[in-house]
């Protein structure tokens, strides 16, 4: 070991740069008892948060935009309206009047389905497409943010 | 105090803000674009709101999104971070409007101290050493090589709205105006959408020295003293240090107090930077910047002092915890900003962090929303870690930053820690000697 | 200065070592077992040499192994850390009588203090107050009784050779006498070949207080004053303080100068702790630890002294680079002894860590060996990361403590941050008010 | 050792090119006490150290312990003696007397074949079969740590 203490760290540089270059994950080079070896293993590994204490879950439960609460897509049918913006909807032009649309409606391409108020105005949501209404995935009054599902329709 | 905090930034910053929230017993709110979903920031915040697609101007320059945001979540306070809308008076005045508490300086001050003309009128007014040049605005080519005469060549026409190095031309000659003049105009106009120019003498080999002010609602201002930012390249901050290794004593305490003696006539409130060029033992004003800047743990590491939660404090009407006396400088303190770059080429290298493990240990401190799997989007500044370190001395400092740098681990994109490795290799750098264009050389020097 | 140390030890504390090493230009030489040829500090250091098998016997305690490592590599010094060899005043002789500089103090001080009834003797003839007792050893059940009849029940029996609760048996009652008295020198035989035992006063409510001295071999001596380890399981530390709640600032330097008088007195060399039980405003010496302590992290943190370069200097017979008046105590620090078990049974759990990441921030430490991938042996003690947290005030330390813990990711194994978030939550302990068997009723509360 | 060693970058090259068109994953070349191996890993396992810089690759060189210098067993014939402790190697009984065991020499179980020196004391390392010397791995007067491989036995 005695005369492993001196590196030439230039040679190891030189060799680690080769690694880059020919894409090698170890080259070993030996001579008259000499050797020396490196190597590099280039791989992705699960994210370390994915296993993070029980604290921080406790946070995603409080911060619901991160982890949407609405069930994954794949599982329903229907094509989803998003909200284009942060606000809060309304379901109902003024509170007590018949909602825009219910369960089964048929509606049209660019019908208004719902409103999100931000910043003291009201912008009309319109259907993308027309057809049958699957599901009302949010509740009147209820604050949404962008990209949030509001609507299913068939 | 503030029961929820709304964080309208991102990265390394908004969980600096997260954290001196949480240790104040703050609720924390974290707005992020769709591309920022998984940042550790968002994590960790105690709520979350998707403000809009990546691109800046849809989600971390959305205003009424960011307003909603806060009505939804019934925010007390919105802290801005550095960039995006730190320095943007418009923002601090809605938010005001809307019932929400800026964490930062009042509107009218964002907005002096962004006209780069009339902020260096007033601090001139109020004692600050400036550069000479034109008094305001130079209209022609004409104008502009008669004050020239009077400075003296080499000089720098300046944009008025801008920043950033952007529409600067420097003219050694005479004959050499007007290209320069028109070229700067335009390049005024494109980027700022304001062709006022003006016209500065040129310092040859300055240090980029600027001063840590803070001031709160009751008259108080005080100095922190100042950091050594002179290692820059295009304009950005690289490494920074505190104290300078280039100031005397006598020169520290005259400019700091010149500093907290103009913010204090002003009536700035909250935290604030003035930055100088150093030359030749003067001090001469660039700007100040409204808000909190990256580099301010290296203040923090050598004053004791928590600036995110002074800053909390202060905008919630409390009083500095501190004076003037109560303020001492304690070793020496080094930040490296280490960025999604290739160490040589500077490309940027965003994707994913297959390994990640920051170094620790006695007076290391890592500022950084990376971990192992995340993903560095390619959309925003490419600034992914502060590694901030202390020393009694500067040299126990730059030892300690050595055996830090060579623990770092970031795998699977390429960072600036290398080049960090090579600058504090390099002597001139360890003597302390070096001005703002060192790094460029340095860095050219290194590729040929 | 030396040129290399080679460290005589594994985890946390060699990485500890390795770094002060590092950050003074001098060599490191990592020694391990088979079992952590992968560790932290082994793949760190310049140089590292296989001892033997996992077995502590067969490695870290294997004396002529050691000794031939360091000759083979020519180191200069021996840094021993805390446990296996660092109290084994044997090995500091041979390393001497090898020509290498044992980074401790002298053997002879090292085997006083191995001895209770000497060490308790000696320190009290300098002044330092120790528990009213036997005057050294008990030879029958009589004469126990006769001498607790003096003190006044309930009494503690001990043995001389030992430590760590072992061979200890608290007495209510005469009548109870015959049996602890046999009891105690059974086990005091079993666990250290040596039954001798002698008796002290049996304290009902103390703390564990104790003082961190440093001396230099020029004659002087200082103290950096106390630490709060009353927190303590099965007579283990879990979590200690600096400064402790408990005492006055009188009480604080009072017993300073008598701990620093004292060891100026033995003629003391480097670092050691004079550890006390207080109770009701009295200190009564327990033990003196002739080593690096686990806990000198908090130490560090309030007096800004980097404890292990300073070990190293002393060592080298340079001067201590600081006098008593020097030292100051800035703010509050804790340490949490994050350990691989499980946070209610205790159970070991040794294995692979999927995933980690520290916390980072503003006056946040993390000295550990963990890193994502690594095996965490099941052979040697559970300790696997020290968390420690500095703040302006107690309360600050303890809200960015919390928010620490939060954060520290250590997965793929159980640990003790669970636990300490607990403490952390207990009001008892965020008022500071607790004794040496507080931590023990409140896990048996926590699992009931 | 390696700071001696000059790289033949070409050579290596040369291999990580005969890597691709073979889709070997290794290539081992041996010729004159020179000897060179190149591996690509196309499943890299999970090391969170391996993506450190050159820095730490120079360490685990002057590392050996860590990661084995010495040839992969399989690839040789033979039994290894291993060290039983950190010491010196002698390979013959004073300077310049004949050595314990020579390439070829047949030994019986519990023959001297060399001797460890720690802490000024000689330890006889014993042969742990009878066969034939096949390759003597260690030089004289040389450093080895725990485990290391001495001697291979037929």
């Amino acid at each position: 070991m005695a005369n492993r203490l001196d590196i030439d760290s230039d040679l190891i540089r030189k060799l680690a740069q080769l690694l880059d270059e020919t894409g090698l994950s170890e080259i070993e080079y030996e001579s008259g008892g000499r050797s020396v070896r490196v190597a590099r293993q280039i791989n992705a590994h699960n994210s370390s948060i994915s296993g993070h204490t029980g604290e921080i879950i406790t946070q995603l439960k409080s911060a619901p935009e991160a982890t949407p609460l609405s069930p994954t897509p794949e599982k329903r049918e229907g094509t989803p309206i998003t909200a284009p913006m942060v606000g809060t909807v309304f379901l109902a032009p003024e509170p007590g009047a018949d909602p825009y649309v219910k369960l089964g409606d048929i509606i049209n391409e660019g019908d208004t389905v719902m409103l999100i108020e931000a910043m003291k105005t009201y912008n009309p949501i319109r259907a993308t497409k027309t057809g049958k209404v699957l599901e009302i995935l949010v509740d009147d009054a209820t604050p949404v943010e962008f990209g949030e599902e509001l609507v299913l329709i068939e | 105090m503030f029961e929820k905090v709304l964080i309208a930034n991102r990265g390394e910053i908004a969980l600096r803000i997260h954290r001196a929230c949480r240790e104040m017993g703050i609720a924390t709110v974290a707005v992020h674009s769709t591309a920022d979903a998984d940042a550790m920031h968002v994590r960790l915040a105690d709520e979350s709101i998707c403000l809009g697609p990546p691109s800046a101007k849809d989600s971390y320059l959305n205003i009424p999104a960011i307003v909603s945001a806060a009505t939804i979540v019934g925010a007390n306070a919105v802290h801005p971070g550095y960039g995006f809308l730190s320095e943007d008076a418009g923002f601090a005045s809605i938010l005001e409007e809307h019932g929400f508490t800026f964490i930062g300086p009042k509107p009218e001050h964002i907005a002096l101290m962004g006209d780069k003309v009339a902020a260096k009128e007033v601090l001139e007014k109020f004692g600050v050493p400036v550069v000479p040049g034109s008094n305001g605005a130079v209209e022609s080519p004409e104008e502009a090589r008669a004050v020239s005469r009077k400075l003296g060549y080499p000089v720098l026409i300046k944009a008025a709205g801008g920043g950033g190095g952007r529409g600067m031309q420097v003219v050694r000659q005479p004959s050499d105006m007007e290209s320069a003049y028109t070229i700067a105009r335009t390049e005024a106009k494109a980027s700022f959408r304001n062709d006022t120019v003006y016209i500065e003498k040129f310092l040859e080999t300055p240090r980029h020295i600027e001063v840590q002010v803070f001031a709160d609602s009751h008259g108080s201002a005080v100095h922190l003293g100042e950091r050594d930012c002179s290692l820059q390249r295009r304009h950005q901050k690289i490494l920074e240090e505190a104290r300078s290794p280039a100031l005397t004593e006598t020169e520290r305490n005259k400019i700091g107090e010149i500093a907290s003696g103009a913010i204090k006539q002003l009536g700035y409130e909250n935290a604030g930077t003035i930055e100088f060029l150093y030359e030749d033992g003067n001090f001469y004003f660039i700007e100040m910047n409204t808000r909190l800047q990256v580099e301010h743990p290296v203040t923090e590491m050598i004053t004791g002092v928590d600036m995110v939660r002074e800053q909390i404090r202060v905008a919630d009407g409390l009083p500095l915890s501190f004076a003037q006396d109560n303020i001492s400088f304690n070793g020496h303190a080094i930040e490296c900003r280490i960025t999604a770059e290739d160490p040589e080429t500077f490309a940027p290298s965003p994707g994913k962090i297959t390994d990640y493990h920051p170094p620790g240990g006695l007076s290391v401190r890592v500022d950084s929303g990376l971990y192992s799997g995340y993903e560095v989007p390619a959309y925003y500044d490419s600034l992914v870690s502060k590694l901030i370190v202390h020393g009694q001395s500067r040299n126990e400092c730059l030892m300690r930053l050595r055996r830090s740098l060579e623990e770092y681990v970031i795998g699977g994109i390429r960072t600036t820690i290398p080049l960090h490795e090579k600058i504090l290799a390099n002597p001139d750098f360890l003597n302390g000697e070096y001005d703002i264009h060192w790094l460029e050389r340095f860095v050219s020097d290194e590729l040929t």
